[in-house]
């Protein structure tokens, strides 16, 4: 399951998605807006998503996932519009049938997510706001 | 030939809208693109760095735009 | 938290409790019954805990995961008593301010809870039964 | 002195009970009382691991017993 959504993510769902039959791990990432972003303090966020090509890039990283571990099901919810601090901005499920594969192909999604799907990230601070990552 | 452009994130703050109509000469490249724009548009020259898709898959600089393509400007992408 | 129930685990309450303020990530790790050992067909599962002893060196794994890695929260919670397949074994749910270090404390809190913490599984089969790695 | 061992997994399967009562010598380590149970029940002689845990911590092999430990054998684990 790939969605990218405008409402709360609910995290209950994402993790039942991912379960199944032959899985005796499921591993779990939220990725959640934090209230600092170095010394700023962040007041809420607001996510852009480009969501036909978002969508299909999130689906060839589950792919590489699928092709390097033996992934049975992957989930990944990722949030679009304004967040507040606190709230999930991406929730990733995996499961496998054994541990250690189920952290790695969990870990490889978000990293590689972070590197090519088209979101981006606006920080809004007292006083201003920044698309994070656009400058050096 | 006159060529669509949208813009996210940042680069929709650049060119101060989502759609922007371009003129280009026939058989214009991604790279013929990216010099343009930042030739006009000085500010993508700022930035970590700017690609281009095309029809909702990253493009290489030797593609050769089409009016008939959908072409999307991607700044440093920032999700998670 | 650290909890050994014979309830079904709440995976929702155990993430909510390794929520914090300043993380931008939590782990959860959710270890469920599979229906195949190698070869063999298992029917279900019998997990007995030595519970003080136990809830002591789960402690101590997280109290090490806290002196390796910015861990805010760490829970974890391990069911005993009688489990079908399908259902969760354990959920350890770690929170960090940036991601990797939730994959890693994550990972090592439920690796070395397998190897320390005294907290036993019998699979059950078609006509018999057998103590997880009792015998080498 | 009379030593009540605690068991659980299949340590309690071999001694038949949750508790056993135990004769040993005063001063008696770990390692004299999993030579007796190696002895006096050899199905603990093919276990991966047999470990004792003296008041709720894992004990060296040297450590002396007392009848005032809780005194609990830990067969190979397998939690998670």
């Amino acid at each position: 399951m790939i969605k990218l959504t405008d409402q709360p993510i609910n995290i209950n769902e994402a993790i039942e998605a991912a379960q199944a039959e032959g899985a005796g791990a499921v591993n779990v990432f939220i990725g959640t807006v934090r209230n600092k972003t170095q010394e700023k303090q962040v007041l809420s966020l607001d996510f852009e998503a480009y969501d036909p090509m978002a969508e299909k890039e999130i689906q060839k990283i589950v792919d590489q996932a699928k092709a390097k571990w033996p992934v049975i099901k992957a989930v990944v919810v990722h949030r679009k519009g304004h967040l507040e601090i606190g709230e999930a901005a991406v929730v990733i499920a995996v499961s496998t049938p054994h541990r250690k594969a189920s952290f790695q192909a969990c870990e490889f999604i978000i990293d590689t997510l972070k590197q090519t799907v088209p979101i981006w990230k606006k920080e809004i601070f007292e006083g201003g706001e920044e698309w994070v990552s656009a400058h050096p | 030939m006159e060529l669509t452009i949208q813009a996210f994130g940042i680069a929709k703050d650049i060119l101060g809208d989502r759609k922007t109509m371009l003129s280009m000469n026939d058989g214009a490249t991604v790279a013929d693109l990216l010099a343009l724009l930042n030739k006009e548009y000085p500010a993508f020259q700022k930035l970590t760095s700017l690609a281009v898709a095309l029809n909702e898959e990253y493009a290489e600089k030797e593609a050769v735009l089409s009016p008939a393509d959908t072409i999307v400007l991607v700044p440093p992408v920032s999700g998670g």
